[in-house]
């Protein structure tokens, strides 16, 4: 019972969060708006017990990415109504499109075998740190030693672009 | 002695090696003795067609193959000739006549450069070679193979002043002129070898003859139809019959040899030889026989209002071919070969009579600008006379008999193609006498250096004159009609051989029209009658006062010979080239080009129009892809099932 | 091995022939290989005519069911021997015209003669198709390359049309080829194709074919092409490469498509014979001596065509010796065009005349060529024209043959039309300023011309050794696309 | 597993190298030295087995046709880096990182090339996608350079999101990762699993730039600095197609009929829009971008098919397909002026170099006898196999024929136009040239030597 | 909580996203946006390995903790991401000191 509400609450959230982001002017906002939506998604994700990656969501994204967003506004100064809005008809074009795609998926999906199943508040403890990092060192080892190989190229590529020269 | 028979390939060979000869060597041989070879080469085969011949009286006949020609499956044509009565007879004419013209020629054209002596004796003997092979050839390809051999000579030798322009474009003319007839000839050996499966004679009259598996009458008239489409191209026939007038454009020997004695009338020797198809086929026959009418009449119209001395015999010529049909129409096989013969005589005798006068007037033909030339040519007067009175049919000459028997027949026929047939021999009378009249009686009413050049031909030209008269005198001797002289038609006992298959028939379906002696003595009477008077009649008009005034009225229509090459202009040649203009300028060009290079167009179009979708806006980029893949799942969920 | 040498020959010496820079050495070199390879096609055809010379075959390709097999048969022979002729001759009559870079030039053309003899051996569908494509290729660098102004375009234009069309060859031979898993012709000739899987191939195989013939109205390339490429490679363009389309016609669709063949062949017949006409009709507006030469070009391959379609002993034997004449005639009158152009640099008729007086020789030649290309009796064009239209005239196949025949006849009166037009304003009439001073033939044109003529009347006067040397093929087609049991069905 | 740890190890070296080595010579030899121990190794594995053997938990399998694949690959890019890696000097100063970042996306292809659980795919192309950013905006200075690295960067990582949200869809209908069960797992017709493949097609598309997900590669590939635009246009391309192919056959092979039309229908339309604009382009590397849209349109057909032709198919068609675009970029980049213009009478300048490129340009254009023929070849005829959808196979011969119409542009300029377009070339790179031109009519003639490999 | 609620609401999520990216200018809105729409593909994940792990019932041991796995990779990524992406658009703000998608239009057709 009190799950339902969390859920209703923290999906209302998270929804409105995400459309404050592509709605408000101020690039500013946006960021702020979209560090709310993902401690709204946090949230579900401690109700569908994954608290590991609740935490690590709120660390890295809101935490991490979202204050890297954030400098990066600030360097450029966008924090005020710069941006020209869009042609308005492309601006209808892609909220028609982009509904669409949200009606046709849904109503794809909306009658399949998933109906009867649910995901809720049990006791599981998949989501602690550590059956996952038993998982992860042993099974996904490889594709974590992999992932190193995605950082490096990433680092190089952050500082080849990034420096001045 | 048979072996006479068998040197038969001798009698086109000589010819051929003239052609090689003075062909190759016309620039190293000096003019004399490409005469002697070309001359010689011709007598040659003339001895060699005499023994043939005597061979051939005592009713022998001979085919000899001498190698596959053309031999697919179970189609074969060999290279192969026939001798008997018909192919002799016309051998002699040929060379005998060809002989007589070649000696006539080395004195015609001496004027020529050596080169152009030599060319013209090639084709003379080349032309030679190719009649031979038409008359010789034991199936209808051969035959083919001369009948467009001598169309081809004729081509270059009216052209064979190629530096005139109007004299080319007469050669292009006849020889398409022809080409038209020989498509229908083509056509017919098709259909011929369609049913038969061969083209010998031998074969096709056995198939055709032949009761059961035979030809339908339809098809026989068909095969029959198309041959004698081939015919009136070649012996000039209504409708193919425009070129021959123009023909005239070559040397006047040429017109001697090919346009008057033998070519026009491969024909006639053509529908002769297949007789027996013919006789099978009574609507065809009916047809020729109209045809041939019809042209004797229009041309001997014609030639009433012309002025060139040429041009009148072409006419005449074009007008006594119409009666070799009108006879073959009739029936009278024996009788067409015989006004062959004579024909061939007199009116060789005429061209050449002609171009001796011309030869005198120093290239002169119209008559209006001559006169008493008499007093100045007598053996050319007489020759030339005796050729007039042999051509109008006046009894005792060799037209007489000739022309008589053709008469008798078509009486047999209709009394009407009678009474045309003699009112075209009337004609044929009068303007033979208008233009012997206004050429050689009178006064000379040429320039006056042209009457100081007047004189007497050499002997090269007036020998063959002479030989030529004398046989037009003559000939006709061999040829006795019954009613005079039972079994004196020597001439119809020789040919029997070839024209018994198609008698028999004709007996047999009591197709026989006998008329009685009686008639034929007043029908004989009354026209050598009315002729004698015509012939009087012309004589002392044209002698007195020539006309030399336009032509008007009527008369205007005739000397424009009936506006028919007009017409013809109009009616066929001008749309035809409109036409391919048509096709040329804007079928070509546009329409069909223009549909290969649009698809071009089109691509690049499409190619232009493309490259906006490539807007560089990253935001159009997406939607895009967005759309496409609303598109795809709208399709996939819920219309594909 | 004979086989093998008719194309390892021209192909070897084509590749070292880019190597002779100096241009007399590479003319030589060229004539000589031409010289080699007309020697091995006359020893094919006279002393080693055991199959086993004439026949080769090696392994290539395996993995997709290809082998390198090639071989020659009696149509294979002539082609082969119009081939190697032509070249000789080509060569002979080019003797005296300058080319910028003649290695290459000369490279490519022999490279070409290779492709060209690779199409008439070719056994293999597969192999075929290179050849086909090998012989394009070359040719489009020689017209791009050496042709008139506007060569670039033109040749453009050829080339994507005759590339489209071999594509669609392809598709066509790869549709067969998911059936058959191979592309010998044994294969192709047992593909057992139902009749609507053969209407399509048909239709696949015909557009490549009927592009390089060129049947109406897929015909728009080849004047242009042949006005603007040089003359050499218009004789071979026109003398060996059109006959890759009959050639192709007779032994890739009649055999291995019989039913298409049979159901279709009136359609394609008449479209050939609407090209007759028409291509006649627009040859006597003609003024350029080439274009007149291209349009009848047309003209007497779509005879050719309907003689193939009426499917008839005779009309196919005629087809077969045709080919060959018509090579012969067509480079024949591309000689003297090119002698002329090269004297007085121009090809309109209407700027010539008189020439018969300046050079009888070359007017001698010239008429005698021309009356072999309308078919004058005794030339050798007649005998093929003869058999052709004797076959169309008596097909068993449709009941047009009469139509067929008449109309395609008419072409026969058109020809003489335009072509005596042509010898009148070219040779006869006064010398125009142009031709003056022209100059009679050289000796090599002479050479060439001669051996041409001589061809031209042995043809006209006893064909029977060609008759003789492709009768078993003729049958064994008209075999494979068994028409007699076509029609009883 | 061989070339997977070199390459990784090798990029590593690479960044170090840049640091060490103050002579650009000597890195570009590291570079080719440790491109060549590189193919050395996985030619090795490919008879002997593994050098180290890893535990990868059923999540990649080396298998004949992925080794095959990175040998043909790695081949590639070692011709690359002999014939443009001098040119990488022109771009900027990190020469050394350049490589780095090669190397580190050799490594991506090669798992994408080898992956048998989606995650190790989504690693991969995220390994090859990034440093590609990368290379995209290296030429820092020039604006078209940085236009398209920021484009090419938000639309591949919104293809990425597309991507995810497939594999999230898969991972839900199915309950793994693993390509062999989740093809057992599907229960067709299983709506979110078809979702999922279809957003997974997407994206993949988008990475081959299939149409109509390819607006991207004109922009990107035009306004990347030529050499790097060639490997990806080649090499990468390539890369995500084997991954492509390997998704479909193995992940998705019960959903065949499903898929199978949607292929067909890209495939189409992918041949359609890059022939025919590229019929209108100016610029001869733009033309090069719209013609590599449509040789992917050709490889689709390998896709589309999925019979054990198209597989021998696709792998002859990446070779020739890289062989040839390698070598025509590496002469485009030694170009003043990329117009088709710029390449009037390179011809007489350059005999050699021109011929080359035509031989590259007739195979492109997929003439007989050349590498690009057979592989076209193999591409129809497998399509033919399937005996459905014949249209699919006149419309790609059509296209065909349309693409010999921009590929000849290329020829007429370089034999038929007059002008004196050059490049200055050393004697290395004639020979390098003369030896692909060999290896290409090689392949086209005797195509056994190749295909040997997969049957020995 | 039935799975289906979970399913669109991160469906909802995702697309706008998706509609984000199409109607803003902003280089850096658009990708924030897409960082919104890994998120909901994230939750999504949770939400399907939640599902599996109750599925399997009490034997259900491990499963489901790829799907975690899964998005802590997606992390990473995401992370990378953004590091060469900002780094990009820094670069691009120096040249034109702008960051508005309209201006990339010197590429086109």
């Amino acid at each position: 019972m009190i799950t339902q509400i969390l859920f209703w609450l923290l999906s209302v959230v998270a929804l409105f969060g995400a459309l404050m982001v592509i709605t408000s002017k101020n690039p500013v906002y946006s960021v702020l708006w979209l560090i709310v939506t993902f401690f709204a998604i946090s949230g579900h994700y401690i109700l569908l017990n994954a608290q590991f990656l609740a935490i690590v969501n709120i660390i890295v994204y809101a935490g991490a990415i979202m204050v890297l967003f954030l400098f990066v506004i600030m360097l450029m100064n966008l924090n005020k109504e710069t941006e020209p809005s869009r042609n308005r008809w492309v601006k209808i074009a892609g909220a028609v499109a982009g509904g669409c795609l949200l009606l046709v998926i849904v109503a794809a999906l909306k009658n399949t075998e998933f109906n009867t199943q649910s995901a809720t508040v049990v006791t599981g403890d998949i989501g602690l740190i550590r059956n996952l990092g038993k998982d992860l060192f042993t099974t996904f080892v490889v594709p974590f030693e992999i992932s190193s190989i995605l950082f490096l190229s990433a680092m190089v590529g952050a500082v080849l672009i990034g420096k001045k020269d | 002695m048979k072996n006479a028979l068998q040197l038969a390939y001798l009698v086109p060979l000589f010819p051929l090696l003239g052609f090689l000869i003075n062909g190759l060597g016309r620039k190293s041989l000096s003019k004399s003795l490409i005469g002697v070879i070309g001359s010689g080469m011709i007598l040659a085969s003339f001895v060699v067609s005499v023994w043939i011949f005597l061979q051939v009286k005592d009713g022998n006949s001979y085919v000899a193959e001498y190698f596959n020609f053309i031999h697919v499956g179970s189609l074969n044509i060999p290279f192969a000739f026939q001798i008997d009565q018909l192919s002799s007879l016309f051998l002699l004419i040929i060379t005998g006549v060809g002989f007589l013209i070649h000696v006539y020629s080395t004195s015609y054209m001496h004027e020529e450069p050596a080169e152009h002596f030599g060319r013209y004796f090639a084709y003379l003997n080349l032309f030679v070679f190719s009649m031979l092979l038409l008359v010789m050839g034991a199936n209808y390809v051969i035959m083919f193979i001369g009948w467009e051999g001598v169309g081809l000579c004729s081509y270059l030798l009216i052209g064979f002043w190629f530096k005139k322009t109007e004299y080319n474009k007469a050669a292009n003319k006849a020889f398409i002129m022809n080409r038209i007839g020989d498509l229908a000839f083509l056509i017919a050996i098709f259909w011929i070898i369609g049913k038969t499966g061969g083209v010998s004679y031998h074969d096709v009259f056995a198939f055709a003859s032949s009761t059961g598996n035979s030809f339908s009458t339809a098809e026989l008239t068909g095969i029959t139809m198309l041959l004698f489409i081939g015919a009136t191209g070649k012996s000039a026939q209504i409708p193919l019959y425009t070129w021959l007038p123009d023909a005239m454009a070559g040397p006047t020997p040429v017109s001697a040899l090919i346009h008057a004695a033998t070519m026009v009338t491969a024909g006639i020797y053509m529908i002769a030889r297949s007789n027996i198809l013919y006789t099978l086929a009574p609507v065809t026959l009916n047809v020729i026989a109209i045809v041939g009418l019809a042209t004797a009449l229009l041309a001997a119209t014609i030639a009433i209002k012309q002025n060139d001395i040429k041009k009148v015999l072409a006419y005449s010529t074009v007008s006594q071919l119409g009666y070799m049909f009108l006879a073959l129409g009739t029936g009278a096989y024996g009788a067409a070969v015989f006004h062959v013969m004579t024909h061939a005589f007199f009116k060789a005798l005429l061209f050449l009579g002609s171009g001796s006068v011309i030869h005198a007037m120093g290239g002169e033909q119209d008559i209006r600008k001559m006169g008493g030339l008499a007093k100045y040519m007598k053996i050319t007067n007489l020759t030339f006379l005796l050729g007039c009175i042999a051509i109008s049919g006046i009894p005792g000459f060799s037209g007489f008999f000739s022309k008589d028997e053709i008469l008798a027949a078509a009486f047999g026929k209709s009394p009407l193609m009678y009474g045309i047939g003699l009112f075209t021999a009337l004609l044929t009378a009068f303007y033979m006498f208008r233009l012997y009249a206004t050429t050689f009686r009178g006064s000379f009413r040429g320039t006056h250096e042209q009457e100081h050049h007047l004189h007497e031909s050499p002997a090269a030209i007036t020998f063959p004159l002479i030989v030529l008269a004398v046989l037009s005198v003559i000939a006709g001797y061999i040829g006795l009609p019954e009613f005079m002289v039972h079994g004196a038609h020597k001439f119809n006992d020789f040919l029997s051989p070839i024209f018994a298959g198609s008698r028999e028939i004709i007996e047999s379906r009591g197709m026989m029209h006998e008329i009685s002696h009686s008639t034929e003595w007043i029908l004989t009477g009354v026209s050598s009658l009315l002729i004698i008077i015509v012939v009087i009649g012309a004589w002392r008009k044209f002698s007195a006062r020539p006309e030399l005034g336009e032509p008007t009225g009527f008369g205007k229509v005739l000397a424009n010979k009936w506006y028919v090459d007009e017409i013809y202009d109009r009616a066929i040649v001008q749309p035809i080239n409109r036409f391919a203009g048509f096709l040329n300028n804007f079928v070509e060009r546009l329409v069909i080009d223009g549909l290969v290079n649009g698809v071009g167009r089109l691509v690049n179009y499409s190619g232009r129009q493309l490259r906006w979708l490539q807007s560089g806006q990253v935001g159009s980029y997406v939607l895009l892809m967005v759309l496409g893949i609303l598109i795809v799942f709208v399709i996939q969920f819920f219309l594909r099932k | 091995m004979i086989a093998l040498l008719l194309i390892l020959i021209p192909l070897l010496t084509g590749l070292m022939a880019f190597f002779f820079r100096e241009e007399k050495l590479a003319r030589g070199w060229a004539l000589f290989s031409a010289m080699a390879t007309l020697a091995v096609s006359l020893l094919g055809l006279t002393v080693l005519k055991s199959p086993a010379n004439l026949n080769f075959s090696a392994p290539w390709m395996e993995a997709i069911g290809s082998s390198f097999t090639i071989g020659l048969d009696g149509m294979g022979q002539l082609l082969c021997l119009l081939n190697a002729i032509a070249y000789v001759v080509i060569l002979l009559a080019t003797w005296n015209s300058g080319y910028r870079s003649a290695n290459n030039f000369f490279g490519l053309m022999l490279l070409a003669q290779a492709g060209m003899m690779g199409v008439f051996l070719a056994m293999d569908a597969l192999l075929f198709y290179f050849a086909w494509e090998l012989a394009l290729i070359p040719v489009y660098f020689l017209c791009s390359q050496w042709g008139g102004d506007k060569r670039i375009q033109v040749t453009f234009k050829f080339f994507i049309y005759t590339f489209l069309g071999s594509l669609l060859m392809l598709t066509g031979i790869l549709y067969i080829y998911s059936h058959t898993q191979s592309f010998s012709i044994e294969a192709f000739y047992n593909s057992g194709l139902t009749s609507k899987e053969q209407t399509w191939v048909f239709w696949l195989f015909f557009v490549a074919f009927a592009v390089k013939m060129p049947i109406f109205p897929l015909h728009t390339w080849q004047p242009d092409t042949y006005e603007q490429s040089p003359t050499a490679v218009t004789m071979v363009l026109s003398g060996v490469m059109v006959k890759m389309g009959v050639f192709g016609v007779l032994r890739w669709l009649l055999p291995v498509l019989p039913t298409a063949s049979y159901s279709w062949g009136d359609l394609v017949s008449t479209l050939a014979l609407t090209g007759m006409l028409y291509a006649s009709l627009i040859a006597i507006r003609q003024d350029d001596i080439k274009r007149l030469v291209a349009y009848s070009s047309i003209a007497h391959i779509g005879l050719m065509c309907i003689a193939i379609f009426s499917e008839s002993q005779l009309s196919i034997q005629g087809v077969m010796i045709q080919m060959f004449n018509h090579g012969i005639n067509i480079i024949g009158l591309w000689i003297v065009a090119e002698i002329i152009e090269r004297q007085f640099g121009t090809r309109k008729m209407s700027e010539l005349g008189g020439l018969a007086t300046k050079a009888p020789a070359m007017a001698i030649m010239f008429v005698i060529i021309a009356f072999a290309n309308i078919a004058l009796p005794l030339t050798n064009a007649f005998i093929g024209e003869l058999l052709m239209y004797t076959g169309i005239y008596n097909s068993k196949v449709t009941q047009y043959h009469i139509v067929f025949a008449v109309l395609a006849g008419l072409s026969i009166i058109i020809a003489a039309v335009y072509t005596l037009n042509m010898i009148r304003k070219i040779f006869y009439g006064d010398a125009q300023l142009l031709t003056v001073k022209a100059v009679d033939l050289r000796i090599s044109e002479k050479l060439a011309l001669g051996i041409l003529v001589l061809l031209i009347l042995w043809g006209g006067i006893y064909p029977q050794p060609f008759l003789d040397l492709t009768s078993d093929i003729t049958n064994a087609i008209l075999n494979k696309s068994d028409v007699m049991h076509l029609i009883t069905k | 597993m061989n070339a997977l740890i070199i390459s990784a190890v090798l990029g590593v070296i690479m960044m170090f190298s840049g640091i060490l080595l103050k002579h650009k010579a000597a890195i570009r030899t590291v570079a080719i030295a440790g491109m060549i121990l590189l193919l050395v190794a996985n030619i090795a594995e490919m008879f002997y087995g593994p050098l180290f053997t890893i535990g990868v938990e059923g999540m990649m399998r080396f298998d004949r046709f992925a080794l095959l694949f990175n040998t043909i690959i790695f081949a590639c890019t070692l011709l690359y880096f002999l014939l443009s890696a001098r040119d990488m000097e022109k771009v900027g100063v990190d020469y050394a990182e350049y490589f780095a970042l090669i190397f580190f996306i050799l490594a991506g292809s090669v798992m994408v090339a080898s992956f048998t659980s989606l995650l190790i795919l989504f690693l991969g192309i995220e390994i090859i996608s990034i440093p590609l950013y990368i290379l995209t905006g290296s030429d820092k200075r020039n604006l078209k350079s940085n236009e398209a690295a920021l484009k090419y960067f938000l639309m591949g990582s919104f293809s990425t999101g597309l991507m995810l949200m497939g594999i999230a869809l898969i991972y839900g209908a199915t309950g793994t990762f693993n390509s062999a069960l989740m093809n057992i797992g599907v229960k067709s017709p299983d709506l979110p699993a078809i979702a999922g493949m279809l957003l997974l097609l997407f994206s993949m598309s988008f990475k081959v730039s299939a149409a109509p997900f390819h607006f991207w590669t004109p922009d990107v590939y035009d306004g990347a600095p030529t050499v790097f635009t060639s490997f990806m246009a080649t090499v990468v391309k390539v890369a995500v197609f084997i991954g492509f192919i390997r998704l479909f056959d193995e992940s998705f092979g019960k959903l065949h009929t499903t898929w199978q039309l949607w292929v067909a229908v890209i495939s189409a339309l992918t041949l359609f829009i890059g022939n025919i604009t590229a019929v209108f382009q100016q610029s001869v590397k733009r033309m090069l971008a719209y013609s590599s849209i449509s040789q992917a349109g050709f490889m689709l057909m390998a896709l589309f098919a999925m019979n054990s032709m198209a597989k021998e198919g696709i792998l002859l068609y990446a070779l020739a397909y890289s062989l040839a675009s390698i070598t025509i970029f590496a002469v485009l980049v030694r170009m003043s002026d990329y117009t088709f213009e710029g390449f009037n009478g390179l011809a007489k300048q350059q005999p050699l170099v021109a011929a080359v490129t035509t031989i590259c340009l007739l195979s492109l254009a997929g003439i007989p006898l050349t590498a690009g023929f057979l592989s076209k070849f193999y591409m129809l005829s497998a399509v033919m196999q399937t005996g459905k959808y014949l249209w699919l196979v006149i419309f790609g011969v059509l296209m065909a024929a349309v693409s010999a119409y921009y590929y000849f542009r290329v020829i007429q300029a370089m034999y038929f136009k007059d002008g004196n377009a050059n490049i200055e070339v050393s004697t290395g790179y004639r020979v390098l040239l003369v030896i692909v031109a060999v290896l290409i009519i090689l392949i086209g003639t005797f195509p056994s030597t190749v295909l040997y490999w997969l049957y020995f | 909580m039935p799975i289906n609620y979970y399913i669109f609401l991160s469906i909802a999520l995702f697309c706008i996203g998706i509609v984000g990216v199409l109607t803003r200018r902003n280089a850096i809105i658009i990708f924030m946006c897409i960082e919104l729409m890994l998120n909901a593909v994230n939750l999504m994940f949770v939400a399907f390995s939640k599902m599996h792990f109750m599925n399997a019932g009490e034997a259900a041991g491990t499963v489901g903790t790829d799907g975690q796995l899964f998005v802590f990779f997606i992390m990473v990524v995401a992370a990378a991401e953004v590091s060469v992406g900002l780094a990009i658009i820094v670069m691009m703000y120096r040249n034109i000191h702008s960051v508005d998608v309209n201006f990339l239009n010197r590429l086109k057709h």
